[in-house]
């Protein structure tokens, strides 16, 4: 059996689905693969983990690998989790918001990440709008009571598979506007990021076999997969990660291992365009096909 | 202002143990008592019990003032230990108890009445800057000032040199007089110059010694001083 | 002298540094080394003042306002037994709460302005100094009380004049105690929801993978806790060595 | 009456609760109403207490650590006025540094497990208890040190058997203050990264709006917290009052 | 263990102002010397520059022993105050001198100390449970243990009751035989009784007086004592 310690992008919840029915059902053990999963609190921490060599893979995001890379963090990506975005813009159903448009002069809430300045300039430029003609307040940790309490008028960074069930559980409706409906190139939100000069090819390939063997099974298996999930920690079994697994399931990537060149190339010139980043660099420095002939 | 008689009866423990008792002790109104008695005996419970401040002594008893009213109020306590406020000057620290009351006395009130004591131009000294006997003349000082009708003196002089003391002595027994005083002492000859009364506690109990025939304070020289002196010596020296 | 003084602290924290980011090679992505830090110190001053001096107005504001809250609070529970019995287990209570679970209560109160870092520093710093001020409350000498009581002083007024002075160095041990934790709890205040300050700065250079720019950051806060920490012991120990002189 | 001493405060906390839930109409995912928290405490009581109890060990062992590093680092500062002088900003530097920029450095260290938490809840606890034991070291009454020096005392021995004893409330006094930050350390450490504990099941319930779980597990941190710390004041008191009699 | 002269020369200033001298103050190796002087003379402060822990006070001179070798570590001191430390039982608190230079008398000694002080079976007591009388023997008890060559008595025996004192003074001039001692007190008939020299602080200045002839602890009764007593207050009298 072979170690290989992997850091989680937060707490396990159903976006980590692949991974932890991949541990429960004995994959991992099937490649001969001993899997250590660190659910840590902090999103930024885990690449710099993988990036130090204290884990052998990170959960990160593909918007953060890009700007992490260009600040010289050594990583790149070897795999891919979600292959959809996640983050949304969500407003209030029936709030005055019915339209990007309708966002000139209001508050829009974030959690800093680094990069929803952009996304949000890309998602109103189509409508006409800079981001300085609304007001951006960092609200950190609680995004979508922020919108519910009417503090703010929307929030960027919401997750679209949970924020709209978890509002409609408090008898809220909610609404998103999805970034790549509204002129953002389409990314992977959830991505497996190691360091590029001490990644174990074998060991990582053998891995992202096991999480698409679990993806399959999810797929093929809604109902069992979620029990599965539930019954892995007590806390985990609740109607919101119910209906999230269901929402999530067609957004996990079928091929983890796979690599769109394309789409790396574009989100790191939207990246370069946006003033994010200042040389914008080739794929081969951000991602990885494992799989490809060297 | 009359001053009441006091009186204290009963039994007095500590620690479980009885610390003096079953005992009567009346002090006449308006008359200057003097208490002598070996170290430990109980003295300065005693005026502690009066004043209303016995931590760890109890009384199984009363003490009490001879008209009936409550003593609470009426009372001013010099204890052996000069409590003095060290964040204050000494003007300050001797209007303390006014302050507490919420009235203000001036300053120049005082002032005066250090400068009776030999403490001349000291008033915005702080504590920390004095010497022993310095000390506890202020808080003498600070007890005159209370200005009540009963007053407990604990070894009040007994940090001053010879003509310190006949001074203060003096001083006190002019601003006192017509008060019931209460005054614990070890010097014989500070008892026979100043009491109206003499009170000897002594293994657990009280007794009176005659004081000289003339009105206090009495010229320390004076033979019937110094007899008296003598006579309450030997009875210290009895009682140990 | 006092210049060196200042210095040798800095110098020793420097070579400390240095020596983890070196000894323990420490990748610069987790701890940058302190000559890249101080370059960006400089190239981004600036903007390292502007957010600075945001976070300087909620410390200071915070610091007066919960150093004043906490004297009258203290004295408050000092006076009354029954209501300190009562109010002390809601007060502890008050420190148990994370931030995070604050957080939407407090923007819901207090908006996304200053106020909400004011409070959240008032809360961070209260505690300390009622507690400190309170326990020395709550052991005065036993002697300067009694014959307060003799003089017929009132509960409220032995306080003042007695018990309260006599407390002060328990009060002062707070208040240096609060130096250190409001900035601190600006910067948490700065999470709750704020869009400048340091606390927004580091936020926003973590998330960018600027870990050089969030470390100069955590210098100007350093610096600002420290220049505070140093003016509050002070001024703390002028205080109590006038007073008694 | 004890117990009623207990009741008491904790109606009180609950009324206060409940009105703040309906005099300010308070939506119940900002704040959610007692009733509502204490069914969620019912149903998922084994889920806490299982988590609890991580949290507790997490506590105790940080707050026996951070007390015991905190009374050696006072007295060691007092012993050498001029390492004092070295070392207290770099103390103060340590309690300036926010958690999240701390994480990194904490894990790659102390790993994941129970040995980053411990070090975060020594983190936050062992300045108040250094800095209130070091204030009261450092105002010893003036009288017994001269005394002690006369006597030929060295100043280790000076400090050992006048000022330690004689600063023994001021160490009391953080202490208690420590205690009280204690838990809040432990569920900032959760912080760091963790799959248990109180402060890993608030974040968690916390980043997905579960405002009831959340509650009831901050309910069951601040009854921890209330304990611990009357436990602690407890045993002061009692220390307090025995050592003068 | 031979017992060194003290010597004390020049100028001692408080607060800007002389306290005392240009002075030249001897008192010779293994005699008890008794020093008197009105209240804020400057005795105390002249004890302690000798002991070396003059706070405010500053020698523009030099004091020090006879025989040329620095005194620190020769001298015990009992200070006006009885710096009893109220978290250590008796037999620790007459003890922390010994535990301060490291070493550990046994607690038999003393409990023995105590009970000459009659003070027998309060060793395990705390501080607080005492009479002001009561805490002064502890705090001379104290000094007694320390076994030094030059002792420095501050009014030791002033909160004593007459029975006690004398005793006490004899207990003390037995103890203190042989070894150079310094005894500021108020009381002319102690120094009349005690001392082998007497001297007097007043204006600044010292002046010695002669002392009975024979050999103390003298009667408290014999003639010479009472006499020298009363030359004694004579001169503290005419000195204020
Ligand atoms: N810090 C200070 N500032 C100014 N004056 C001071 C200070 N400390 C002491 N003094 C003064 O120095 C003088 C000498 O004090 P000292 O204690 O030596 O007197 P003493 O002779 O022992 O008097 P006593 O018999 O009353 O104890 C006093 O007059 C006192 O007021
Ligand atoms: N807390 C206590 N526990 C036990 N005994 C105590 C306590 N407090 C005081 N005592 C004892 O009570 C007795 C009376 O003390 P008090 O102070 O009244 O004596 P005193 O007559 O004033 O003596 P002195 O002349 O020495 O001041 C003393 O023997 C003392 O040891
Ligand atoms: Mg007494
Ligand atoms: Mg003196």
């Amino acid at each position: 059996q072979d170690r290989l310690t992997l850091v989680l992008d937060w707490f396990v919840n159903p976006d980590h689905g692949p991974i932890i029915v991949a541990q429960e059902l004995g994959y991992f053990s099937d490649v001969g693969l001993e899997v250590e999963v660190i659910a840590p609190a902090d999103p930024s921490d885990p690449p710099k983990m993988a990036a130090a060599g204290r884990a052998d893979l990170a959960v990160s995001y593909q918007p953060q690998l890009h700007l992490q890379v260009a600040e010289g963090m050594p990583l790149t990506r070897v795999g891919t989790l979600v292959a959809t975005p996640l983050n949304c813009l969500l407003v209030l159903a029936d709030g005055p918001v019915q339209q990007i448009a309708d966002l000139r002069g209001r508050k829009v809430g974030f959690s800093v990440a680094g990069v929803e300045e952009a996304m949000l300039a890309a998602m109103l430029a189509p409508a006409g709008l800079g981001t300085g003609d609304l007001e951006m307040v960092n609200v950190n940790w609680s995004l979508s009571p922020a919108v519910m309490s009417g503090q703010v008028d929307a929030v960027i960074g919401a997750f679209r598979n949970f924020e709209l069930t978890q509002m409609a559980l408090e008898g809220i409706e909610g609404r998103c506007f999805y970034p790549e409906e509204h002129g953002l190139p389409p990314y992977d939100e959830l991505i497996y990021v190691a360091n590029p000069d001490t990644l174990d090819p074998d060991r990582i390939s053998r891995f992202l076999a096991a999480t698409e063997r679990a993806v399959q099974y999810m797929v093929n298996h809604p109902e069992d997969s979620w029990r599965i999930f539930a019954d892995s920690a007590p806390e985990l079994d609740d109607a919101l990660n119910a209906q999230a697994w269901t929402d999530t399931l067609p957004r996990f990537a079928l091929r983890p291992a796979a690599l769109d060149h394309a789409r790396y190339a574009r989100f790191e010139s939207f990246l370069h365009e946006a003033g994010l980043i200042e040389t914008p660099r080739d794929v081969a420095g951000l991602a990885r096909d494992l799989g490809a002939p060297q | 202002m009359t001053a009441p008689a006091l009186r204290l009866t009963g039994t007095a423990r500590v620690g479980g143990r009885v610390l003096f008792g079953p005992l009567d002790l009346a002090v006449p109104g308006g008359e200057w008592c003097c208490l002598l008695g070996p170290s430990g005996a109980g003295k300065s419970s005693l005026l502690h019990l009066l004043a209303g401040t016995s931590g760890a002594v109890t009384l199984d008893g009363s003490a009490r003032a001879g008209d009936g009213a409550p003593l609470a109020g009426r009372v001013a306590l010099m204890a052996q230990t000069d409590l003095l406020l060290p964040w204050l000057d000494l003007c300050d620290n001797i209007r303390i108890g006014a302050r507490l009351r919420g009235t203000r006395p001036s300053r120049a009130q005082a002032e005066a009445l250090l400068d009776r004591l030999g403490l001349a131009g000291m008033g915005a000294r702080k504590p920390g800057a004095l010497s022993g006997g310095q000390r506890q003349r202020v808080a003498l000082a600070r007890t005159l000032l209370e200005d009540r009708p009963v007053v407990l003196l604990d070894e009040p002089f007994s940090a001053l040199d010879v003509a310190t003391r006949l001074a203060v002595q003096d001083m006190a027994a002019h601003a006192l007089r017509g008060r019931t005083v209460l005054h614990v002492t070890h010097d014989p000859a500070e008892a026979a110059r100043l009491g109206d009364s003499i009170l000897l506690l002594a293994g657990g109990q009280i007794r009176a010694v005659a004081p000289p025939p003339d009105a206090p304070p009495r010229a320390p020289d004076a033979t019937a001083t110094l007899s008296a002196t003598g006579h309450l010596t030997r009875l210290l020296l009895e009682a140990a | 002298m006092t210049a060196l003084r200042l210095f040798l602290p800095v110098m020793l924290a420097l070579a400390l540094w240095q020596g983890a980011v070196t000894l323990l090679a420490m990748p610069p992505f987790i701890l940058p080394d302190p000559l890249r830090v101080a370059g960006t110190l400089w190239t981004s001053r600036a903007l390292l003042a502007d957010h600075a001096m945001v976070t300087l107005t909620e410390v200071l504001a915070g610091l007066a306002l919960g150093a004043g809250l906490g004297w009258i609070s203290a004295v408050g529970l000092a006076l009354s037994p029954g209501a300190a019995r009562l109010l002390r287990p809601l007060l502890v209570f008050s420190q148990a709460v994370p931030v995070f679970a604050l957080a939407p209560i407090l923007t819901l109160w207090f908006g996304y302005g200053i106020g909400s870092k004011i409070a959240m520093t008032l809360l961070i710093i209260y505690f300390p100094v009622t507690s400190a001020f309170f326990d020395a409350l709550m052991r005065p000498p036993a002697g300067w009380e009694a014959m307060a009581r003799v003089m017929g002083g009132s509960p409220a007024r032995i306080l003042w004049h007695i018990r309260i002075p006599a407390a002060l160095p328990g009060f002062l041990s707070g208040l240096r105690l609060a130096a250190v934790y409001a900035p601190i709890g600006a910067v948490l205040g700065e999470w709750v929801g704020a869009s400048r300050g340091l606390g927004y700065l580091m936020l926003l250079a973590n998330g960018r993978a600027k870990t050089d720019l969030m470390f100069a950051a955590l210098l100007v806060l350093a610096v600002l806790t420290l220049a505070l920490h140093r003016a509050v012991d002070r001024g703390c120990l002028a205080l109590e060595a006038r007073r008694l002189r």
